[in-house]
């Protein structure tokens, strides 16, 4: 079912905004979406008529912000196929959650253990295991990517080898936009009983999420790149794992009993869940990925599938450009660069005429010096996203470039 | 009485109050009626963990239906845990499994019926359904 | 100046809502505080007109946020008299800018080190230097509590050693009320080259904040005990200790030069700030202090202290009631045990008409070992509670001893 | 000529644009009449960070008045730092370390003069007076 583009616009604010006194044109969903009245007006209705901390409390608005927080989770965990809501464990973002594994397992990795990750990931899914493995004096190694975008599943079957104990993988590269094949991925892994870690930041707001079937051990995401708040996301982990990790952070609702000689820790996910959670977060996470669900995550993935390919062809037919990436497998993201012209001139003029793009590394140095390159442009599309507008910016783009040669 | 006749009466009783302290008041004198749980019970095996007070439930099986005890250091806590014994005990396992909790709505404790209430009511009626489901498979042995 | 409380009370939209049909009196603030619509309001401005993922971005929204995320830093680091932004770290609360310091101290502390905490620590403020002790085989230590809920500070010299490398102590008691004497607390420790990390979350929103004057080296609190958003907090660190700490999380803006071998990091604050970072929030918890700037904090301390001198006095005149917590300087805090009745079910009776105060150990188990009780209510003031509301209080409590006895 | 007077003459020329791509292209053609620094100083030390794109920039002690040379590899940040140099190129570390710099506002230019701007311009101005600041003490010695 094709989305209604014109109804749905009108459910985000942001987007009559005019910039620079053009209308904005806002091509950077890969670093945060834009929020549909359903968030903002979720959170605001918590903190007029429901606000209160949760658990533990005896009087009725922390019983309502707990039943609503619990529900969430419920929510939030179906959504991605999640078995149990013992399995989902809030987070301030994905970068959170891969932080979480990465300090819990700590104890797991010992000398000259590997860790593997690929050249696609971003710093987030990168330098936590960089940093872990030089703590422990485990080696790092990573998967190269070939020229597509795409990687190669027989370097996979190479690299893995008793020694590895995890493979830290994006589903979705937020440069090159490449689909990887996690199932795929998950199952030669396992072979090796390797466990698998899932930077799910790229994928959440994009294409169909299902953990069980993934079969992937842990997945984390951001609800702001998913139409939801800001610091707020979320780790999926299976309860075989959760159960046997150390927490990572300490007070609040993860303690069950202390003195001063001696804690216990509460169960999953309370366990991983120190301090004052961020219910209203929660709320308008749950009310993001709600959103999406309204629509129907194949309708979006449709609608920015054609987005991409339109866009494609254009920027192609523009002389100098080269798209990074191309990956039979992508979506939602063009990266592109011109030969002679830095992505920064671009992206300013581009600023000025209201359109929004990414340029830079986009935190995936690595990626940058394996293509060679210093940077790119970088159009990510949303759901809310048009071909008027990439009409729009493919005119900008070449206003740009005229003026930049 | 079946379970379901039992909590009827219970409902029953209930509909005559209509403010809350009539309701509360009530509840506090069912747990003055509490089948009290030998002292020897109470300890960590029989404490019943989710409540904000401390709850200790012990089931026994009296040939073929269940008798509970219990006890708390909050008296409503235990009226409540008073109340779901009179529901309950004195029924066969297999009556308390397959028991309907509605009563709890139609007394209007049902909004106390998430897993996240301080007052556990939850973790009570689980952990008798518990107990229910062991001498069920006790007694198909 | 006496605070307007009519006009004060119509800025909390929560506090004209009906709970079980009675008006809603609200003594939970030490659990999280309800929000002004300045503050509600700030944070829907930010998503209906400027919400971006912040730094490095070339676009107008991103600019935008990226200065009023940084202007919120600033005025922050003003309100706690902080000398210079870099000082002031973003944090998801109180209990995570503690567990930082603990995560980042960690090679500081060495076997047969010690860390001193006092008994009436926060969870939060206890189990993180407990388990960093048990981790690097040193000593918790900790200071005991005076009749009165206050501490002594001649023990305080007698605890610290050469092997003394924290103080870790809070600025307020979330259960006793007491306002411990920070300044000298921090220049006897200082003395023996000890620096001192306070646990400012009951304090931040009730007495004047300055930790230039305190002279201490971390001050962790939360956004949402201050008026201000959940899921939002912060760390103040004088910058000769979070230059020397390394970071705790990695990923994103925390990160400079990455290669798979080797990554520098940025400088700080950024340094600590991995991932997106909340920008809603840190706009939310400014407003939540403008709000309190507003009112003028040493208005309502006077205000809180009256309504706890008031209630204190009421309380005391019911028969089996005991005060916990009578230090000579204290505010906004009043925990009690009733002689045979179980807080919990005060704490019911309480909600049923409309008054919401907590029971239970208050996360703060060591001090109910110490007092030798399982629990207290506790009815925590905030700047829009009223005499009135305490009188409703007093009857209610009255009501439900009577109906409990 | 003061600093002040470029300053000047650099809004004057701005205010004749009304539109921003008169603006950018000016920028744009400014860059082009950067004096480019020396190769052997496009390194580390000459880096300024806090910009999107690389700016190096050195400067010259030409008997009490100071020479900046600079580069970048985009355009529009060497339009800027071109624009800069113009305007305080040739002045006395005094005069450089007291200089006014409203006259960014008044070409539009106020919006990037915010320290977490991409485009670096505050901490292309900081490192000018930083060497202004190290030849004035040089000059005193
Ligand atoms: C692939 C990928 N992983 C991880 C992250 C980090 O997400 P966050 O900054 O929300 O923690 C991002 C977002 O920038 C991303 O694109
Ligand atoms: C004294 C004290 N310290 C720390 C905390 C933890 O704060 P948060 O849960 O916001 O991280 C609290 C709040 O419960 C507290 O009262």
């Amino acid at each position: 079912m094709p989305l209604e583009l014109t109804k749905i616009r009108n459910d985000f604010p942001i987007l009559s905004q005019k910039v620079h006194n053009k209308p904005l044109v806002y091509f950077d969903n890969g670093a945060t979406t834009q929020k549909p009245w359903e968030v903002i007006n979720r959170i605001t209705e918590y903190y007029k008529t429901e606000n209160s901390n949760v658990h533990r409390g005896t009087h009725y608005l922390s019983q309502i912000a707990t039943d609503h927080f619990e529900n969430a989770r419920k929510y939030i965990s179906e959504f991605i196929g999640a078995n149990n809501q013992r399995e989902l464990i809030f987070t301030k973002g994905a970068t959170e959650s891969i932080n979480l594994v990465a300090t819990s397992m700590s104890d797991y990795i010992n000398p000259d253990d590997e860790i593997i990750v690929t050249a696609m990931e971003h710093h987030s899914n990168m330098v936590p295991w960089q940093q872990l493995c030089l703590k422990r004096k485990a080696n790092l190694k990573h998967l190269t990517i070939q020229p597509d975008g795409s990687l190669d599943l027989n370097e996979l079957e190479e690299l893995l080898t008793i020694s590895t104990k995890l493979l830290a993988i994006s589903h979705i590269s937020n440069v090159l936009g490449t689909i990887n094949p996690i199932k795929e991925i998950v199952r030669i892994a396992h072979k090796h009983n390797v466990p698998v870690l899932i930077d799910g930041a790229q994928a959440i707001a994009h294409i169909k999420v299902d953990v069980q079937d993934l079969d992937c051990d842990f997945y984390a995401f951001s609800a702001h790149k998913a139409y939801g708040p800001m610091g707020m996301g979320a780790l999926f982990g299976k309860a075989e794992w959760l159960d046997r990790l150390s927490p990572y952070q300490f007070g609040g609702e993860m303690i069950s009993t202390v003195s001063f000689n001696r804690t216990t820790f509460n169960e999953i996910p309370y366990k991983f869940e120190a301090g004052t959670p961020d219910v209203a977060g929660a709320l308008g996470m749950e009310a993001g990925l709600r959103y999406i669900d309204k629509l129907g995550i194949d309708n979006i993935r449709k609608h920015e599938d054609d987005l991409l390919e339109y866009a494609t062809a254009k920027v192609k037919e523009i002389e100098g450009v080269s798209v990074i990436g191309e990956s039979k497998d992508k979506t939602a993201v063009l990266s592109l660069v011109i030969e002679g012209i830095h992505p920064f001139d671009l992206g300013t003029l581009l600023d000025q005429m209201g359109i929004a793009v990414r340029t830079g590394n986009h935190c995936a140095q690595p990626l940058m010096s394996c293509l060679n390159i210093s940077g790119t442009l970088r159009a990510s599309f949303g759901l809310y996203n048009t071909k008027d507008e990439v009409d729009i910016f493919i005119v900008g783009l070449k206003k740009a470039i005229s003026m930049l040669v | 009485m079946t379970i379901k006749e039992k909590a009827q009466s219970i409902v029953d009783e209930f509909s005559m109050f209509d403010d809350w302290m009539d309701k509360y008041s009530y509840l506090i004198e069912l747990g003055k009626e509490l089948p009290l749980i030998d002292e020897k019970y109470k300890n960590e095996t029989h404490l019943i963990s989710g409540c904000q007070s401390r709850v200790w439930l012990h089931a026994e099986d009296a040939k073929g239906i269940i008798r509970f005890t219990a006890d708390s250091d909050a008296v409503i806590t235990k009226g409540i845990i008073s109340l779901l014994i009179k529901v309950l005990s004195g029924s066969t396992p297999n009556e308390i499994v397959n028991a309907d909790f509605n009563f709890l709505d139609e007394i209007g404790l049902k909004s106390h019926l998430s897993p996240t209430r301080a007052n556990g009511l939850v973790s009570m009626v689980k952990q008798m359904q518990l107990y229910a489901r062991a001498f069920k498979i006790k007694l198909n042995n």
